[in-house]
């Protein structure tokens, strides 16, 4: 098991806070770069084959970047 | 109305750390409809702005829990309802109103229900003075199956 | 035993679909202590052993419902109990041996229990045959304040 573990994982010792606001990053440059390609906005599944991430990570990045309401002024006012 | 094909139900304590995690709660499920970006974002600011009204206006000067349970529809509409066991809303009508707010001196827009009701297809609000507050929304995701062919 | 800091509970229907849910609404929980990529990895394969236990074994060919409570604690530490009302096991002492399974003919490896110990730091599996089964997993996320000094 010990030798399964060291094969399933490549070492990552970055904290996931970074690692995510990078993931959400691409997932924003690639949603540009698609919907100009496309003419239509790409879903999340099609982000994610073009990150070749599970749908799962995309959606847990985007949401490293979005603002909480209760903290602060929401930003429609 | 329909069976749900899929649901879920999540409960958390009423604190801001949590008001991601609720809404990254809703996202997780939501994004099986495979939603576009826009979508999703959508559908997180609504359930920010109930959370965040659980959290500043239910459970005030408290800490409560917070409920979310999620529904899933063949025809790709999903609700999502977010209650409270908080202090309630009076008059409920009024509250819903874009601008109405009780807590004036805090940079609170009382835009909160007219965000929920502008980015979701529909709203709708029940509570008990004393008892909590239901704030049930739902949205359709468009079926994207008719594109893929093209 | 510390009071948890943070608590959370979710349930959803024992369908394949939610594994994946189940796995985010976990790490969505987990993120708040800011671990490394491997340690959040950890957490999600050890929790999708279970929840596919659940799927495959306890609810077999039924839909039922699985409820996961996540706990954190002062120290770093993450508890998440994962439990089922489906058939329980028999002889969780002999389940939990490496290679053994009730499913021969399918490409089940007999490995997860082994893996939901060597990725988490404590396993605890408790069974009521026609009951249920509770899988409670312990993992401690190391503070990256003593990281950033080196
Ligand atoms: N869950 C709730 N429990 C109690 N009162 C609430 C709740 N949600 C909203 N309210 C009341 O409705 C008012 C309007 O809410 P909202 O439109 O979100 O604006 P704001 O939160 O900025 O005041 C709040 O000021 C509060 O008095
Ligand atoms: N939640 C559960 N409910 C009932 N039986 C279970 C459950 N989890 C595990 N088991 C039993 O324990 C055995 C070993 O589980 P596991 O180590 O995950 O291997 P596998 O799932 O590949 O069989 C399973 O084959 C099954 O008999
Ligand atoms: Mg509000
Ligand atoms: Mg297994």
């Amino acid at each position: 098991i010990g030798e399964i573990r060291r094969y399933l994982r490549d070492n990552n010792s970055i904290r996931v806070s970074r690692s995510l606001r990078d993931t959400a990053y691409k997932a924003m440059q690639a949603k540009e770069r698609m919907t100009a390609q496309n003419n239509r906005e790409p879903t999340i599944e099609e982000i994610a084959k073009e990150l070749d991430l599970p749908r799962e990570d995309v959606v847990l990045a985007l949401e490293s970047i979005a603002e909480p309401v209760s903290l602060y002024e929401p930003v429609f006012s | 109305m329909m069976k749900p094909t899929n649901e879920m139900a999540v409960s958390f304590l009423s604190c801001s750390a949590n008001e991601s995690f609720g809404r990254a709660a809703v996202a997780a499920f939501a994004a099986q409809l495979d939603p576009t970006i826009d979508e999703l974002s959508d559908i997180k600011t609504a359930v920010s702005e109930a959370v965040t009204n659980c959290i500043v206006h239910a459970y005030r000067d408290t800490l409560g829990v917070i409920y979310i349970t999620c529904k899933l529809y063949e025809d790709g509409r999903l609700s999502i309802r977010i209650r409270d066991k908080g202090c309630g809303i009076e008059d409920v009508e009024k509250a819903m109103q874009p601008l109405f707010t009780t807590s004036e001196n805090e940079e609170r827009a009382g835009l909160g229900f007219a965000v929920m009701e502008s980015f979701m297809d529909k709203l709708r609000v029940t509570s008990k003075p004393g008892k909590g507050t239901t704030v049930t929304m739902y949205k359709t995701i468009k079926r994207r199956q008719a594109e893929k062919n093209t």
